[in-house]
């Protein structure tokens, strides 16, 4: 095992690292979410099917993708908690969940926003959309059952089960949904295929896609920073750090 | 000098914020019967769920036979009997029922010890009446029967003589002392004044809490 | 630029709405899980201290 | 010689696994018919839904037949998932699910059994009961061979899969729900190869591609889900 | 004079019955509260149906509209029916229930404010959350108000005639289903007019007769209910 | 002659073909401690549940205060408290919620009342703790807390010092005396050795049950 590996085991270094990554992150975040934002509202041309209406993408396509690694970072992280008994992992493990849930929220909420003008209703039944769902569903419970268990430890230990589980079936779900919409509902609307994109759009949608990561970043070290502080609590480098405030 | 079947170092177990016991050390050699005491939450039954391998709720070192308990679990629960405050008994099966499933759990006792085990405890005519339709004190004395049964060397027992008569009390205490003088050891936590005398060492929880 | 004028920005080409919203809600979630975070730092930090002075009252 | 005695050996723990096997299977399923009520439960839920639903939504045949593979499956999944709570539960409130834990014996084994022995009581006779209600929901005949195929291999993996849930929550006051929003999202995929097959049936399409879906899913699960039950157990309990 | 002094008499017991009703109803929500499964399970029950429904029959809006107010109203039958067993059996099993039966209040008060708190986490909840069901099953939106109405007086009444089956099954070792087959039968009738209700809304037809039945019926379930339900736990704990 | 507050005529009661007992009669005045006695299984929380009026199983008549006690339910059930093996402490309520929802049963009680109680029970600090987080002695502590509480003149109770630990039952024995100088009756069944001596009046069902 590296060495790198050890100190992340260690809360304080990782308290420490990741105090001195975030206002790297957090500029990144601002500076590519802003100018990402002016640029996909006022410069990207409109599509020439769906006008105006398509600058939800900008939005809608990296939380989507967000939400997914998200889950997968998760599923990870428990992963490593659980085997290796590392304290941190279960902390980050935990701080994904929330910020996890509120990207897909904010996937289906835009999808079906967007889906108004393009398919004349807010929720249709489609594969995408329906695993969307799901994945919520996946962290929703995630989330309930880390709150629902009172020990911090064994709340840890068992989400941590419940991602690896839903990791396994991510696969299954997406596949089986997608399957069962080709099967009831030929391809009245397809999202897979679509006019390929000129650069003038898609550079942006990168460029946005980027920015959320990295705002994803910051909020996860900042979760991350406080559950370790407060796990730690009993720890004397806490309370030193806590006196010098 | 006869080595220690279980030897427990600096344990610590804290419960919402409350530091149960910290720097515990105590080891359990053959022969030994050893009592917990402690006022109501002082935290005898946590400390015999850690001991058991129930709960992971603590920080600090078990050994079994010298080997950490995780490195030999196996071994470790073929050679424990835990007695918790839940009897584990089935409500809806009969007393007989109840000793085969445990008999099946535990590889090492043969079923045709369960009759006489039954009517060590008492409780011979009543094999097949359903768990529900006996007495409080009927309900533990299924789950003592295990004693009779078990051929573990380490029992673990909370508060085994709940609801139990004083002519039941007087025998599982012999039982115990029999089990230890065979060279099994006994770790076990009662409020029932007991006779037991000489024979057993006492280990007081409140002097060990924290704030 | 895409737009002649700044009405025309706002009305997105009659799109609007479902534009509109969506960036706002899109700054929604970004704002709960930036400040949501900062929060709970607050608190954490507070709820120590305040126990730690305590502790340091008792003892 | 060495080689005779390995296996000597190996058919003895062999043996004892299968005893070990044998004797929790019977115990949960003597538990169940003593107490009745976990026996008939999932079947009554299912009957409940093939009667209310007629009688809330149309009782038109060709409408009842258009939806009857849906329906059936909704119930069955419906009736698997609220039968999963008690699968645990009971075990763990009088103590004998410590005692289990503590037994030298592989958790696995024991999981695997007690699983059969939900769905013994659960998919099985939901399985042997959907023809009855592929009848009193008018479902084509050509459909029936179908639904009971895909029931009897969909049926197992939701009792795999409702296990896990069952495990992990099972140590909380305030569980209950909390298994239904954690299993649910798994059981889709389940649901939804189940019903594509038995419309396939309906319409004649073929089938064999749902049932090795089925079956890979089973298979998966079989292997997989007692180690994740076994290790939510032990959390669960240590909790 | 006299007339006074009974006045007075009666205001005062008035206020110790009051103040009964709002302790035991306090109580009950506090414990659902901290439980959140019974909070939260007839809801996701509810939410369940309706993500399943659609992933399982058809995902087409026309035919959803046309099942909505059926499946909307069978997830909420089932949903109040699930939740009954748990009405009194925790209370059964820690002894309350028997500390319930032996203090001097009128039984009357305590059980209606029993049933008051299970309909409030279970109907009222559904009632509310009834319309974005409606959306997601496609439900016209002139049948929301039909919808939500008649479930607003149509669970109350699922919910008393659900724990007489409960108070009458608690003791039981066996009870569980035993409920569903006691009390399903009473459930039909308002199955039948709360999904007409809904029709008839979606369809313009005049409302106001089912409304004036389940009222009826619900006015009927408020004084008889409470009585049953007593005796019925009487009964039950004696045994 | 003081009357009797609780009389028993003739009373009997069989479960599953065994008679439990059979014509027994007794009397409770006001001032005395009863304790049931018998091994395991002998009928103490039958006899106590038909006493209290939560079991109708039973032939015979108990008159209370000189009138059939089903003529006076309102009467008795307030001037009685019960204590049985099922504590009716709800988990996931705290001591002070549960005792509070005990004193709305209970219109004679006064919630000011609680706090002392449950102080003189030992668990200050605990007021606020859900119980399901309490250990075993503690939750039976929240039960007990009643008997500081109740108004009430007869007291029933059903092996009350389980799990209870030995400065607790001394000071619960203390408790009931004093009841019972004010005035007041109690039943009670225990396995524990009482230190009540002279005071207390003892029944023996072992002897009366039939075959
Ligand atoms: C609630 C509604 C919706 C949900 C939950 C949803 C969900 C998703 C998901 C999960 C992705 C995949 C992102 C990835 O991994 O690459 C995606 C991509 C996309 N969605 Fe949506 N969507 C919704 C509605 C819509 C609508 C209405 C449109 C436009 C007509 C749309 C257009 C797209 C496009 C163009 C992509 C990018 C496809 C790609 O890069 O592969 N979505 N959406
Ligand atoms: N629900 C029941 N149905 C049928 N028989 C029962 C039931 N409960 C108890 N019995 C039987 O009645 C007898 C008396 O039980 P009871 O609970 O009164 O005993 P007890 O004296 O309180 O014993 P303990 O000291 O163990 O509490 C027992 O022999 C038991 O088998
Ligand atoms: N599940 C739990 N979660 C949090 N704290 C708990 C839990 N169970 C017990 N505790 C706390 O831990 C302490 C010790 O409890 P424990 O059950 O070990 O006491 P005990 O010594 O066995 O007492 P008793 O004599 O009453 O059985 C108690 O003060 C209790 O408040
Ligand atoms: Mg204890
Ligand atoms: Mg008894």
């Amino acid at each position: 095992m590296p060495r790198w590996f050890y100190q992340l085991a260690s809360p304080r270094w990782s308290y420490n690292i990741m105090g001195k990554l975030l206002p790297g992150f957090a500029i990144c975040a601002a500076l590519l979410l802003i100018g990402g934002t002016i640029w996909a509202l006022m410069f990207a041309p409109e599509d020439y099917q769906q006008g105006n209406s398509f600058r939800i993408i900008y939005i809608h396509v990296p939380s989507a993708i967000l939400a997914q690694s998200c889950y997968m970072l998760m599923a990870v992280a428990g992963a490593i908690g659980l085997i290796w008994k590392m304290k941190v992992a279960d902390m980050v493990a935990k701080s994904c969940a929330p910020i996890g849930a509120s990207i897909a929220v904010l996937a289906l909420a835009t999808g079906a926003i967007w889906g108004k003008p393009t398919w004349g209703s807010w929720w249709v039944w489609d594969a995408r959309l329906t695993s969307m769902l799901i994945l919520l569903f996946l962290y929703l419970g995630v989330i309930a059952l880390h709150s629902a268990i009172e020990n911090e430890a064994t709340a840890a230990q068992s989400s941590a089960v419940l991602s690896l589980v839903g990791l396994v079936n991510i696969p299954i779900i997406k596949y089986s949904v997608e399957w069962w919409n080709t099967l009831h509902q030929p391809a009245t609307f397809t999202l897979t295929e679509r006019p390929a994109m000129p650069a003038e759009m898609w550079v942006p949608l990168l460029v946005m896609v980027i920015g959320f990561y990295c705002m994803f970043a910051v909020s996860l070290m900042m979760r991350t920073r406080n559950e370790i502080l407060y796990r730690e609590r009993r720890a004397s480098w806490v309370r030193e750090l806590l006196e010098k405030q | 000098m006869s080595t220690a079947l279980l030897q427990v170092n600096d344990l610590f177990c804290e419960r919402d914020e409350r530091i149960l016991f910290e720097g515990l050390c105590f080891s359990v050699t053959a022969g030994e019967v050893v009592q917990i005491e402690g006022q109501n939450g002082s935290g005898k039954t946590t400390l015999l769920r850690i001991l058991s391998g129930l709960s992971n709720n603590f920080e600090g070192e078990i050994l079994w036979q010298d080997e950490p308990v995780e490195e030999v679990k196996e071994q470790f629960r073929s050679e424990l009997l835990y007695f918790g405050h839940h009897p584990g008994v089935k409500a809806v099966l009969t007393p007989e029922e109840n000793l085969k499933w445990y008999a099946a759990m535990h590889p090492s006792i043969s079923v045709g010890d369960i009759y006489s085990a039954l009517e060590k405890v008492g409780l011979q005519g009543y094999e097949d009446v359903p768990c529900h339709n006996l007495s409080a004190g009927q309900n533990r004395r299924v789950s003592l029967a295990r004693l009779y049964l078990s051929k573990a060397k380490l029992w673990i027992l909370d508060e085994p003589f709940t609801a139990i008569d004083k002519k039941g009390v007087a025998q599982k205490e012999n039982l115990i002392l029999e089990h230890a003088r065979a060279g099994g050891s006994v770790i076990l936590t009662t409020h029932h004044e007991l006779t037991l005398g000489e024979q057993i060492r006492r280990l007081n929880l409140d002097e060990l809490a924290g704030t | 630029m895409s737009f002649e004028s700044f009405s025309d920005f706002l009305a997105m080409g009659g799109h609007g709405k479902y534009v509109w919203m969506s960036y706002a809600i899109a700054l929604a979630v970004i704002v709960f899980n930036i400040v949501g975070p900062l929060l709970q730092k607050k608190k954490v930090i507070s709820d120590l201290a305040r126990r730690l002075r305590r502790e340091k009252k008792a003892s | 010689m060495n080689q005779m005695v390995t296996n000597e050996q190996s058919k003895q723990v062999n043996d004892s696994v299968l005893g070990l096997f044998w004797a929790v299977l019977k115990r949960d399923l003597m538990l169940a018919y003593r107490r009745k009520s976990d026996l008939f439960n999932p079947l009554i839920f299912f009957l409940m839904v093939a009667t209310l639903f007629p009688l809330g939504v149309s009782p038109e045949p060709e409408f009842l037949a258009e939806v009857a593979p849906g329906v059936v499956w909704v119930a069955a999944l419906l009736a698997t998932l609220l039968s999963m709570d008690s699968l645990f539960r009971s075990d763990f409130e009088d103590g004998t699910l410590e005692q289990t834990l503590l037994s030298p014996q592989p958790l696995f084994i024991i999981v695997l059994a007690k699983v059969l022995a939900h769905w013994m009581m659960s998919g099985l006779p939901l399985t042997i009961l959907a023809p009855l209600l592929g009848v009193m929901l008018f479902l084509p005949s050509e459909g029936m061979g179908g639904l009971m195929l895909s029931l009897l291999l969909g049926t197992p993996t939701l009792s795999l899969i409702g296990a896990i849930g069952a495990a992990l929550t099972v140590g909380l006051r305030k569980g209950g729900v909390l298994i239904s929003l954690l299993v649910l999202p798994l059981y889709i995929p389940v649901l939804i190869f189940g019903t594509s097959a038995v419309q396939a049936a309906v319409t004649g399409l073929p089938l064999a591609g749902f049932f090795a879906l089925l079956g890979a899913m089973l298979a998966l699960g079989v292997v997989m889900a007692p180690l994740a039950i076994g290790a939510a157990l032990r959390i669960s309990v240590s909790g």
